[in-house]
């Protein structure tokens, strides 16, 4: 998460791209009935280069290019699964979710409850998502919603190379299906580089990270907005504000432990994030955040999310839909001033 | 760049599971052919049993009759070997008693689901092999080589395609039936799932009981081919016919797509021509006697397979004398039969799946908050 | 919504179903280029007759029995409403609408933001919803979350007779595409008939109805739950509790006015619904509450809803994951306790 | 019940707009043959020039080219009628202003979009069609009868039939094509789709530019078929094939599609063969050196479109003498054409185009919380 430039050596800082990268060779490695399944993720290693060389090094049996079907996709990778496999399964954008969203909600999500633990399915679905970057409405979303509401999924969003590494290779091993959200514009985003440790680790799913400690106010978020929060509390500390900033990485399970404890010491909470608001997971904290802390709250939960509109393609448009640092800055005042 | 070819293909596949020889069913033996005619009368017996059981208002859930169709189950499933995986569908219940039936009726040790599992299921205990979580056909087993369908049709042929991938990545040359009503051929994941195994060669093998009618709906408004067969033509894949009230020729046809498949050249759709007897549903027999011509449903129930089959064996001279006059529940419905028109053993059987599933215990509520994760320690 | 036997004639009453049937076949008649699409709604006049005798009325052009192709059903309606048509589009249970998920949120969804307004798409997709009925996970769902969460579809789900006729002639002659959900177990419900006016009529979407008055607590729900809150009311009432039943009808958009109200008079409020926690209706009503009627709060708002678990067949197991009167005064009790 | 056909057929379609004969190829005039090798010229220049601009950094999103693939866009649209519709997707840009260019390049009367919104699309002006909300190819406009993709690769399909359902049941007789690569026929859209189409007989005309790629994936990856027209014969519709480098040979192929469709006859699928000349995306110019071997590339690109209708041209003597040697774009990629290898018209209308969108404001920032719902009054 430093920015800070060190003295090691620059080989070692790898970007969220490269960290990702490394998590699923060394799993292939390590897990010999480990499978890929994606479009373009072999000859091509993916439109963005998270599995590049990957059919290379393991072949093309464990690295399949399948055709353009989403639901084919999910499906078979539900089958060999259920048949012993360990699944990558690639979406190109985690957009195009929609089109094997039957066999996600309905096939995978609830194999093993149908199945009393009979079957188990590891899976894991990832594929680049979030806006910002022109992406429009159809390379843009963040649909984690859906899924979150789909019992029997995971559904994990790292936003540091670190954690990125470290949840893709527990979500490979954790035996249930999981939905991983990777944030394209940190795949490649120099400020985030960090060192990774050299040994095997793991950062366990259903665990919130503390980025920023403070007293005023709680900023909860996940994914592009972390950084956003961050800059925030960065511009309200000259202000004399402080605000903690909670990464919560894993939406299902959720870490509301982390969460509470928060804001028995800020009593105020900003939730942030990009998908639009109505029954997004910002709705979802608020609610639960009433639930399990309403007598710790000097001031109504907020919500800064997207607007309840797609992605707009024109720059002006995309900005003025999405949250952005002087949309939660004056969030955070209002609630601190409450 | 080594290869543009990514094709899933491991080692040659080791035929380390040969019990079943690939026999077509001209050499079939006596003892197999007369098998086939008590299955025919099994599955029979069971759809009969559960209609009367349902008219009771014993059962919960919707009754999707399998009468007249028996021979597109008994015939696509008497070849398979142990190792080879299937997947039924709403009107297929018999399917699951019958996969692997021939290792014995009442042998523990066969692959397959016993009897008691599925009177279970269907009475909603905990002897499910799904626990009663879900409903009527929507139960499987992994290690009876069943898949679990959901309700939403035609879903289930991805994963099917990739269980046989998974095996075939290991070494194994098992194949897998998936079975489909007409109507359903018309999802969007039929296609993405029969493309994707012709691309792959897996064997994966789409029967598809063409009943005529999807619910209210004539085929007519559900394809536009004179074979439904012919849609393999659109994927480059054998498309067979098969006569659905002829359990040898299912046999065969099956046969043929199973040996096709097993020596690694991929997908094939069987198109087995039959005819729905009763409404959609239970709830439907009614409704079902306003949108069918009742000329159209008597033609199509003119071959039962029970009868056809008889006819058969008599001319193979299986069934001779007072064997042959034995045992008439063909052409009758439900509410005719008794259980004298079934072979006692049928009777025997299928009641004692029943009381087994009549004594076994309801799931415990709290067992509705539990398995929605696999628990990790 | 009275339950009383009155001296009227029987024939006057119409269950939930007959006043959906009229308002298709009124619609039909008043509008020429309204069409119908579905699976078995025309020969069978649909899975649970909603449609029926509509194609002898209207012919086979304009009431289509289509194939069983959920995404051709959806995507058809939107090139025929693109191209001036109504269209009445039927999922023979909503629970299918995942096979038509893409065409949904993507196509149709957006299709008036995408051209700056110069298409809007007539167009109402209904079905049975709704659990309690031994329907198992593939025939009970509530699935309304997922397309509150795609910005561009209005969502309603009535509960009277008179809200089921009022609504759909709403709905199709709203302009934007509708997610209509029918509750299945109230089609023939008999105590719940009613007399319907005999002059056409619509009830406006986006307003919410007060179904009991009261003062120490606010029921939020809608579809089968309302009578859950109606009942639980009742049975607060013999221990000096009354509560306030709000059906909301339409979830997109909302009626938050009527709410709010609401809780500034009782300062208490349980929302309830049938679909899983997490990322459901529900949540989203509370994060509504926390940022509009804060400061009316004496009790954090509750949600009693479904466990996040899919409906399971076996009834004991249907009933616990399920909200229940019993669920419900339970929470009323907590929240006018604390 | 009378009737189980309940085919959308009203009354016979009635043959309003018949203000393009449809006619084959050899009987087109010379003035019109020559008028197919500007429009070559036309779409070739503007992916040249959107190759170049976005090469500077003047455009944002991502540029899929149609370089190599332009007979296929002139040849399919040349015959159409102002009333048929079209749905162009990815790399089909040039199709928004070829649609009904035969009206006059600049007619303001024409049904079509004009060059001056196309350009502020892909500039990301107001005066796109869609106010620049959704990126390039993402563009539509109901007037024009040009249906609106979203990303997902086919899913314009089913919103084709119906556009044309809704024609038919008013009593017209206008047909669609619906543009899609080879690799977006995997998609179960595209199934259901062509099924319901096929079996209402919607003048539905599925083009398939088949450039042998999909992304980095080859077209054996794809489906498994020698040659992908054969896909139709799957749901009994006819499946041309097209020599995709011949605008000629496209034009005929897709007019026979749309007579057979215009006679109430129903959908069918034209396979154009023809190769993607660069990357899939200008973001993946240097990777697609990868994954393509290069004299695959190289006999892909052998057959310039541009060069056969020159070839024809000549032979037919409608090009000749100094004529014939003018104008060379062909064959060269777009860093090494400049001006001077295009007609001047050519250069000129797309300057203007470029011009009008450069001038044009973008959208207010205000726009992106407009448009979500329809407001009732
Ligand atoms: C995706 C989906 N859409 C609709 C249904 C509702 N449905 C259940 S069975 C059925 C008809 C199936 O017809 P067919 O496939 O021919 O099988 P049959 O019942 O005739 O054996 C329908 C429409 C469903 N289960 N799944
Ligand atoms: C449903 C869906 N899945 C994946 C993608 C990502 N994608 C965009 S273009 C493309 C390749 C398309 O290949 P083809 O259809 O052959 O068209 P071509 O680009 O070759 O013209 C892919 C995979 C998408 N747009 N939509
Ligand atoms: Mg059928
Ligand atoms: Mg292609």
């Amino acid at each position: 998460m430093s920015a800070t430039v060190t003295e090691a050596p620059i080989a070692l800082k790898k970007n969220y791209l490269s960290a990702l990268k490394e998590a699923l060779f060394e799993e292939m490695a390590g897990n010999a009935d480990m499978i890929c399944m994606g479009e373009d993720i072999g000859l091509l290693g993916g439109a963005f280069g998270v599995t590049e060389g990957l059919q290379k090094e393991f072949g093309a049996h464990r690295v399949m290019d399948m055709p353009i079907s989403e639901a084919a996709i999910i499906g078979a990778s539900v089958g060999a699964a259920l048949n012993g496999k360990t699944v990558m399964a690639e979406m190109q954008f985690i957009d195009f979710i929609s089109c094997g969203f039957d066999q996600i909600v309905n096939m995978m999500a609830t194999y093993h409850y149908r199945t009393a633990g009979e079957v188990n399915l590891p899976i894991v679905v990832r594929g680049p998502a979030g806006a910002y970057g022109g992406g429009a409405l159809y390379h843009s979303q963040m649909n984690e919603a859906w899924f979150c509401h789909s019992p029997g999924l995971k559904v994990v969003c790292p936003s540091t190379p670190y954690d990125a590494k470290g949840m893709m290779k527990a979500a490979l091993r954790d035996g249930n299906p999981v939905l991983f959200y990777e944030i394209k514009e940190l795949y490649r985003k120099r400020e985030i580089e960090e060192e990774l440790p050299v040994d095997d680790y793991i950062v366990p799913l259903g665990k919130a990270a503390i980025r920023r400690e403070g007293k005023d106010v709680t900023f909860v978020s996940y994914g592009q907005n972390v950084y956003h929060c961050l800059e925030a509390a960065t511009q309200l500390a000259e202000e004399g504000i402080t605000a903690e900033v909670i990464d919560i990485r894993s939406l299902v399970p959720l870490d509301e432990e982390t969460i509470v404890n928060s804001i028995a010491k800020t009593n105020r909470v900003v939730v942030v994030n990009e998908a639009p608001m109505t029954c997004g997971f910002a709705g979802e904290l608020v609610a639960r955040i009433s639930d399990s802390a309403f007598e710790y709250l000097d001031a109504p939960p907020v919500r800064v999310t997207r607007m309840d509109t797609p992605v707009p393609w024109a720059k002006p448009l995309e900005t003025y839909v999405l949250p952005s640092v002087d949309k939660i800055v004056t969030a955070a005042k209002r609630v601190v001033k409450f | 760049m080594s290869s543009t070819s990514g094709s899933a293909t491991a080692d040659k596949p080791k035929s380390e599971d040969s019990s079943v020889p690939q026999r077509p069913s001209e050499a079939l033996s006596k003892d197999e052919c007369l098998e086939l005619f008590r299955l025919l009368y099994l599955a029979r017996y069971f759809d009969v049993r559960l209609i009367k059981e349902k008219k009771r208002g014993r059962l919960r859930g919707t009754l999707y009759s399998s009468h007249n169709q028996e021979a597109v189950l008994v015939g696509s499933l008497f070849g398979l070997q142990a190792n080879d995986w299937i997947s039924p569908i709403h009107r297929d219940m018999p399917a699951f008693f019958l996969k692997d039936i021939r290792a014995g009726w009442r042998n523990p040790e066969r692959k397959g689901m016993s009897i008691e599992e599925v009177c279970c299921q269907v009475w909603g205990k905990v002897g499910s092999p799904g626990r009663a979580r879900d409903n009527w056909s929507h139960i499987g087993k992994r290690d009876a080589k069943i898949i679990h369908s959901t309700s939403m049709l035609a879903g289930t042929i991805p994963v099917a395609a990739g269980v046989v991938l998974a095996d075939k990545l290991n070494g194994g040359n098992s194949v897998v039936l998936t079975f489909n009503g007409e109507g359903s051929t018309a999802q969007g994941i039929f296609h993405e799932a029969i493309n994707f195994a012709a691309v792959h060669k897996l064997p994966v093998i789409t029967i598809v009981e063409n009943n005529q009618w999807a619910y209210g709906t004539p085929t007519e408004l559900e394809y536009s081919l004179p074979d439904f067969a012919r849609r393999a033509d659109g994927y480059g894949i054998p498309g067979l016919i098969a006569d659905g009230q002829d359990v040898f020729d299912v046999y065969d046809k099956v046969m043929q797509a199973v040996e096709y498949a097993r020596a690694g050249n991929g997908p094939s759709i069987v198109e087995c021509k039959t005819f729905r007897a009763y409404g959609h549903g239970d709830h439907d027999d009614d409704r079902a006697v306003r949108y069918r011509e009742p000329d159209q449903v008597e033609k199509g129930r003119e071959r039962d397979p029970i009868a056809v089959c008889r006819k058969k064996l008599i001319e193979k001279g299986y069934l001779k004398g007072e064997a042959a006059k034995k045992f008439f529940a063909e052409g009758k419905n439900a509410a005719e039969v008794t259980d004298e028109d079934f072979p006692p053993e049928v009777v025997e059987y299928l009641k004692e799946g029943i009381e087994f599933a009549l004594k076994s215990p309801v799931p415990d509520e709290a067992e509705g908050a539990m398995w929605v994760f696999k628990e990790n320690a």
